[in-house]
């Protein structure tokens, strides 16, 4: 029989650190199989974040450098105007980009920085040991709400894709989810179309992953699946954003 | 007098309540002590662990440089820390998971299989309990009545059953050795 | 005085509620995620208010506004947000405005490690923020001394109007000791610099912008008799074991622990080693340290550092004493036995 | 994919008994071993009373440790 | 006859350091005025920005307490927490709020807090010279974009007030143009409904108000407010962008 | 050879673009904004990059990403600015990015005032961030000081894989004089550090995090190494006037243009004084001040704040000299009469 | 305010020149002065040739600098 | 010899350029020289002011003591400098907007009706030219031909007319005194 499927080609052989159920793994494997499957391993560049993916150079094989804490959109920017035949992303976690980082994750998309930025959004600073997130959900007991997200005090979270997909310059925003296999199938495909765009030069793309915790949500792995199933997909709801570039050179040939 | 003991394992082996529970006593019981945790990014999936300190004089460092005791709730902790343990000291391990011996042999080693143990009484998680009672019989310096009164205090509102199920668990380490 | 045993971040936390504080924002980061946690779960509770702010940035400044409206307010981080903290700082030591920071260190540089550390002592005690400023900075060496010291914090903050910080690290932060909390003094000061609507009266202005060079330079130079006024009133330290020794090791926080459990050792060894304990890092206990130079010609600093208090050091002494050093950076703590031997070769 | 003969191979010590695959394997192939990997998870284990696997490669999609190596013919 | 016109009686009586012709001035006594009108001057804490409007404090007879460069949000929210019954407003330049004090002006505005925003855009940084600020128009040329702004590098004019807006706690949001005697009146109905709303804890309210800035755009005071209306207000049009009072409450009673 | 009439700021943004900067992030403040406007009308036209960023924090992270890329960078600002990036040159230095970094101060603490100001010395020279670090800080005291030590700048930066950073003022950067643009040195480093993408050989990792305090500690040491071998090579400084002295007037940048001034008055009065300018203020001249206390035993250290490098006069000199100290803080350049005044009031 | 009788007052030190009110007076009522003020500026005057004052208000309303006060009857 | 040169007056009157001509004829003509603006908030609105020093050895600093001469283009400018003034000094000032006299007798003080002058020959905005041609000759160090030269290149691209504009208003300006 053949293999079908197995490690990817340019990942490292280490045992990821990430908690038993953690999504940060699976969203690894999909970077790691797009840059395979576009056979871009020497030229992508990785900014991984301050957050549970800062190790994120232990595991994927490619040049990388860490960004301060919410900074990774500013050093991308920088890296892609420099290189701009390289392909740069970004790796961040949802308080990273959406509490400290906001303002460099707005400013970079607002200039239409031709970069791809792949967002986990777990609802929780999981590094940290579980505070509450930009996104936490209304009502959700985190360390720093132990009596559930108050909205009134604490907003109700934050929709960055939505944010960002309304700015003049993005290309291209999706949210995916890693709860079921054909989630995982549709995040892979949305990662490698934020690829192909920047290869493309169709511009900036963020791809937002909901991505399980269950360490700091207090449930087993498989529970955690279900939360985000009942409660975490109807108040971030899966889809494509925003999309310039079926139109635009009719780029989009998905497969 | 100043013994030091470091509590190891993976997260949710209740490593870092086992060694609460052993400062928490050692304060009952009158005598100087100082607790520290693991923290952070290494709790997560790797193995987490703690150093308790008790004494009846200040405690300098928290830190357990030659620690009299180790407790080893798994194979990791137990690679990682039994060379560091004094001469004469002794290594209480986790049998049910831990399958080698320790390298050591100038220290006591007692294999508790505390998962069996616990399994056996009808709840695995107590497992770090029935090891409790064996290090509080091998330090012998904390009465049995202090520690389980401050593991009462420290479950603070948990029901009785949970507590008689601590108190058995305890037992069963306790008498093992 | 019921001794309780709880950990170092939430003695700072608890302490500071009893002291009075009604107001906290702060940003999580490691090894001071217990500070916020604690307030989140207690403060509103008991009449205060929890931000998590958006940032550290953010938090300062929040801080500021609070204390500028008359509220005890407090903020509590670690390395790498403290260093983003540093425009705020400056401004509220322009402003003069009272409140508390706290950093419970960790290994630097850079995003570094979540390790007990002393590498921010230049940080706190020279002004990471642009200007000519100092604020107060207390070193706590045990948990008593967290709860102490963060009351007195609040205490001196009010009587200088001045942001006070506590200079922590991560094993003060992360480590339990039995502590009994004091009774904490009550607030018995002017506040009519706070804002809070002019009401019928004159209104007030909080402002550091001062765009004429010549009254910028007479508001610093009032500043700095404040601070002179506080270096000659506000030094604190402990001397230990200093009467009958030959040899003085001076280390704060975490290292003066290490230190004391050294001494012990080497006085069973048989030499006579004392220990001088800078608890007010700025200002710092020249005076104190000046006249033990009269007897004690060898002072050891040890820093889990490059090496950042010898400075201070060396300045106290003025070349009275010679003055060796060790250094742990990155995030070491070490033994009590690896610093004696580090002693007995400097000395033997 | 019915009727389709496959396999996996699994590499015990990366797992960490989250259980994803079990849950979604439609086969029931696969199940919680007896025994602790060296860091103290029990991985998973072939099931034996679980039905042939098919090689639809469902388990490794979701498995977020890269474990599951999956062959198929 | 009778004086139907003069000096807000909230104001100081020194002559504002602002260049002729200068939008800051209008706003300043608008505020005033409403202040005035609503009798808070005991009550009302005002927030000034790191910007051309630093001095407020000179002109405007309020408690009031500068903000570091684009932290004014993050002051008032704490000072409105720590005083809930004063009227608490921030009065920020567009680089002070766009720029380097996105942050804290989308997360205030996010958790909701119950302050006024007062947000001068005159789409330079007007205190330092006439840089390009986030909300300089495309192609417009200034001391930072002295070829015209590239919208290809520096993005599209950021719409601050839409994407506030878009926020589930914001309560109010205006858009107004000191352009015309009439525009001028609209922006002080618009300050006074602000205002209202806080004191009836209706919500977060910010008044955009777009404003001349004659000396960064290099024109006499009279070519800024053509150039104001034939350019500017195309790209930001005029108008109520958000308005939960006229539901909630039946607040809107503005005059 | 031809001489020109520019500005400090301007020098130093045409400076860069010769010594083959292509890139500049940077955010507005005044007294610097002539170096992003420069950039803005010059880089891209010459090949370069030119962000105007949202903050200082993302302009200092740009920079950070751009220098990693293998790009000559640079970033300036003014006092409250370089506050705010103090996290990232932490980061920088950690990671050992190399890049110019240039403050242009001005009166604080806090908002302050954009008068020309010495008072970020502390800040620069012992690290504003968090943790052990230095970065190298050169202070030019003429416009041509501003072009040459601008070009040397990103030779130190490439040579040591560090930050370095241009300590002027107000004065410095608003103030012309002619200046004659020397031939850059070609960039002959090995950037194979630089993240430019695997291609088929081994990936490259840029990071300041390492979890384990022990090796933590030995990466610090190596910095500490290299910064030691940067302390023992790269010293500068000028003495003008020393060799009959028998006071020595210590100043740097503008300061010690002041000082020039005062001393011609002196001398004319018959006081023999010199002056002492330190150009590498990190790391400081300390040898060259130490040797110059052998025959001059009166120091007289004068800065435009309230006394921040007296205390490196200080550890330099050890009690081998006594320092005396005039400051005016808070942008106020005073006048040669003025400085001379305080010189004579001082020694008579 | 048709025929309404009004009148303004001008604080010339104030004045910056900036020709606002001039320029939305319906009445033409003001114009520059012949003479600076201290700072440099040629304040508004009443302009001999503009129709009088309504007191409509319109110049104040524009005023950035709070120069003009207007009376009505 | 060092001559140093107040310059001042409000925002649109040219003062930052007339001190830059001045420092880059000095520049041309071999002196030593430095130019200072102000800069920053100060120019809005209210006043400008800048100084030039023109020296033949090194120059110390580049602010103005007591400078010999000032410029002053308006009133608020001639209150603000005129007592800085050195003894002996020369104050000239811009009599179209100036009504008051210095009060320094201590110093010469040449009037000259910038404004109007510049006004007779068509062009308001030359009244600063006109200003440096009575400075110039007043100084007498720099050839009136290098100052026009620097006008010149200073000037760029600009179209005969306008340097020919100059040359008269400056011409005007150093015949008046
Ligand atoms: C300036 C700064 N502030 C705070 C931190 C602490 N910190 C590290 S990771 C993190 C947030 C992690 O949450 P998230 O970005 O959601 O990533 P996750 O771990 O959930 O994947 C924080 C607050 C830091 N390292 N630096
Ligand atoms: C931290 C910091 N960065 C930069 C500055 C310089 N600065 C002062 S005001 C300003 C921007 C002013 O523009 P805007 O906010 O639009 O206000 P305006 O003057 O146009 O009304 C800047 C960049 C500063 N004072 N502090
Ligand atoms: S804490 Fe949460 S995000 Fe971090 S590794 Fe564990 S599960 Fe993943
Ligand atoms: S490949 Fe399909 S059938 Fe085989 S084990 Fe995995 S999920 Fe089950
Ligand atoms: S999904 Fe992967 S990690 Fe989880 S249990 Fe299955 S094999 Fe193990
Ligand atoms: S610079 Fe612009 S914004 Fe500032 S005062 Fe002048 S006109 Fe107003
Ligand atoms: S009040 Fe009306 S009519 Fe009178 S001057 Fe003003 S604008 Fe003209
Ligand atoms: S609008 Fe006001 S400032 Fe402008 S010209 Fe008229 S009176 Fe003067
Ligand atoms: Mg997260
Ligand atoms: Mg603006």
């Amino acid at each position: 029989m053949k293999k079908v499927f197995s490690k990817p080609k340019c990942f490292k052989d280490n045992i990821m650190h990430y908690c038993p159920g953690c999504g940060h793994g699976i969203a690894h494997r999909l970077v790691g199989e797009v840059i395979d499957e576009l056979d871009i391993r020497g030229i992508a560049i990785g900014v991984p974040p301050t957050g549970c993916a800062v190790l994120a150079y232990n595991y994927i094989d490619i040049d990388m450098i860490e960004a301060p804490h919410g900074r990774g959109p500013a050093m991308a920017t920088a890296i892609k105007r420099v290189l701009p035949d390289r392909v740069v992303f970004t790796y961040q976690g949802d308080g990273d980009l959406a509490a400290i980082g906001i303002a460099e994750s707005f400013h970079a998309a607002n200039r239409g920085e031709n970069i791809t930025v792949i967002f986990i959004n777990n609802g929780v600073y999981g590094m940290t040991g579980g505070q509450m997130a930009p996104t936490t959900m209304s009502n959700q007991k985190t360390t720093t709400s132990p009596y559930g997200r108050d909205v009134i005090s604490a907003g109700f979270p934050i929709k960055v894709s939505e944010t960002l997909a309304a700015l003049g310059r993005t290309a291209y925003v999706e949210r995916c989810a890693l709860t079921t296999p054909a989630g995982v199938v549709k995040t892979k495909k949305a990662i490698k179309k934020a690829f192909r765009y920047q290869r493309e030069g169709i511009g900036y793309s963020l791809v937002e992953i909901l991505a399980s915790c269950p360490t700091n949500w207090k449930m087993t792995p498989l529970d955690s699946l279900k939360w985000m199933d009942q409660v975490m997909l109807k108040e971030f709801p899966v889809g494509v954003l925003k999309d310039i570039g079926v139109t635009e050179k009719g780029a989009d040939h998905a497969d | 007098m100043l013994i030091k003991t470091v509590f190891a394992g993976f997260g949710g082996q209740g490593v870092l309540m086992m060694g609460y529970s052993l400062a928490h006593s050692a304060m009952s019981a009158g005598f100087q002590t100082t607790y520290l945790p693991t923290y952070g990014a290494e709790m997560r999936g790797g193995t987490a662990h703690c150093t308790v300190s008790v004494g009846d004089e200040e405690i300098a460092s928290p830190i357990a440089s030659q620690p009299e005791n180790l407790v080893a709730m798994n194979e990791p902790s137990l690679e990682a820390f039994q060379n560091i343990v004094a001469p004469g000291g002794t290594i209480i391990l986790n049998s049910s998971i831990i399958r080698q011996k320790p390298r050591r042999k100038d220290v006591t080693a007692l294999e508790i299989p505390a998962v069996e143990i616990a399994d056996q009484i009808g709840n695995t998680k107590a497992a770090n309990i029935v090891m409790m009672g064996a290090l509080v019989k091998r330090m012998a310096i904390i009465p049995p009545a202090v520690f389980l009164k401050s593991i009462e205090e420290i479950m603070g509102g948990k029901k009785k059953s949970a507590l008689e199920m601590n108190r058995i668990a305890f037992g069963r380490g306790y008498d093992y050795i | 005085m019921n001794k309780v045993l709880i950990q170092g971040n939430n003695i700072i936390a608890e302490a500071a509620i009893r002291a009075g504080c009604t107001f906290y924002a702060g940003y999580p980061i490691t090894p001071q995620n217990e500070i916020p946690e604690y307030m989140s779960e207690h403060l509103e509770k008991r009449g205060g208010i929890f931000i998590q702010a958006e940032s550290e940035v953010s938090a300062i400044n929040m801080v500021a506004g609070a204390a500028a409206a008359g509220a005890r307010a407090m903020t509590s981080s670690s390395s790498p947000g403290m260093s983003l903290k540093q425009e705020g700082i400056s401004s509220m030591a322009a402003c003069e405005i009272p409140a508390l920071i706290v950093n419970v260190m960790r290994g630097g540089p850079g995003l570094g490690n979540i390790r007990p550390s002393q590498g921010d002592y230049f940080q706190a005690t020279r002004g990471g923020g642009h200007g000519d400023y100092r604020v107060i900075v207390l070193a706590p060496a045990t948990c008593q001394e967290m709860a102490d010291l963060t009351m007195d914090a609040f205490d001196l903050a009010d009587r200088y109007r001045s942001p006070v910080m506590i200079l922590a690290d991560g094993m003060m932060g992360q480590m339990m000791e039995p502590v009994v909390f004091k009774e904490p003094k009550p607030r018995s000061y002017d506040l009519k610099y706070a804002m809070r609507g002019a009401g019928t009266g004159k209104s007030k202005i909080i402002r550091g912008l001062i765009l004429d060079p010549y009254e910028m330079e007479e508001n610093n130079w009032r500043l700095i008799r404040k601070y002179a006024c506080i270096t000659d009133n506000e030094t604190r330290w402990e001397s230990y074991l200093t009467d009958d020794a030959n040899y003085v090791v001076v280390a704060y926080g975490t290292a003066a622990r290490v230190t004391k459990g050294a001494i012990k050792r080497l006085r069973a060894a048989g030499l006579k080693v004392g220990l001088f304990r800078p608890i007010s890092l700025w200002p710092f206990p020249s005076p104190a340290l000046r006249s033990l130079a009269e007897k004690i010609k060898s002072f050891f600093v040890f820093e889990m550092s490059a090496g950042q208090m010898v400075e201070d050091v060396q300045l106290a002494l003025g070349g009275a004493a010679d003055v060796a050093f060790y250094g742990r950076p990155g995030g070491v703590v070490p033994t009590p036995a690896e610093l004696a031997d580090a002693i007995i070769r400097q000395y033997r | 994919m019915k009727g389709k003969q496959g396999k996996i191979s699994i590499r015990e010590e990366f797992c960490k008994e989250c259980h994803f695959c079990i849950n979604v394997c439609p086969q029931g192939h696969i199940a919680p071993a007896a025994t602790f990997n060296s860091r103290g998870y029990r991985p998973i284990a072939i099931n034996p009373e679980g039905k042939p696997c098919t090689g639809c490669g469902l388990c490794a999609l979701i498995c977020p440790d890269i474990v599951i190596e999956v062959y198929r013919e």
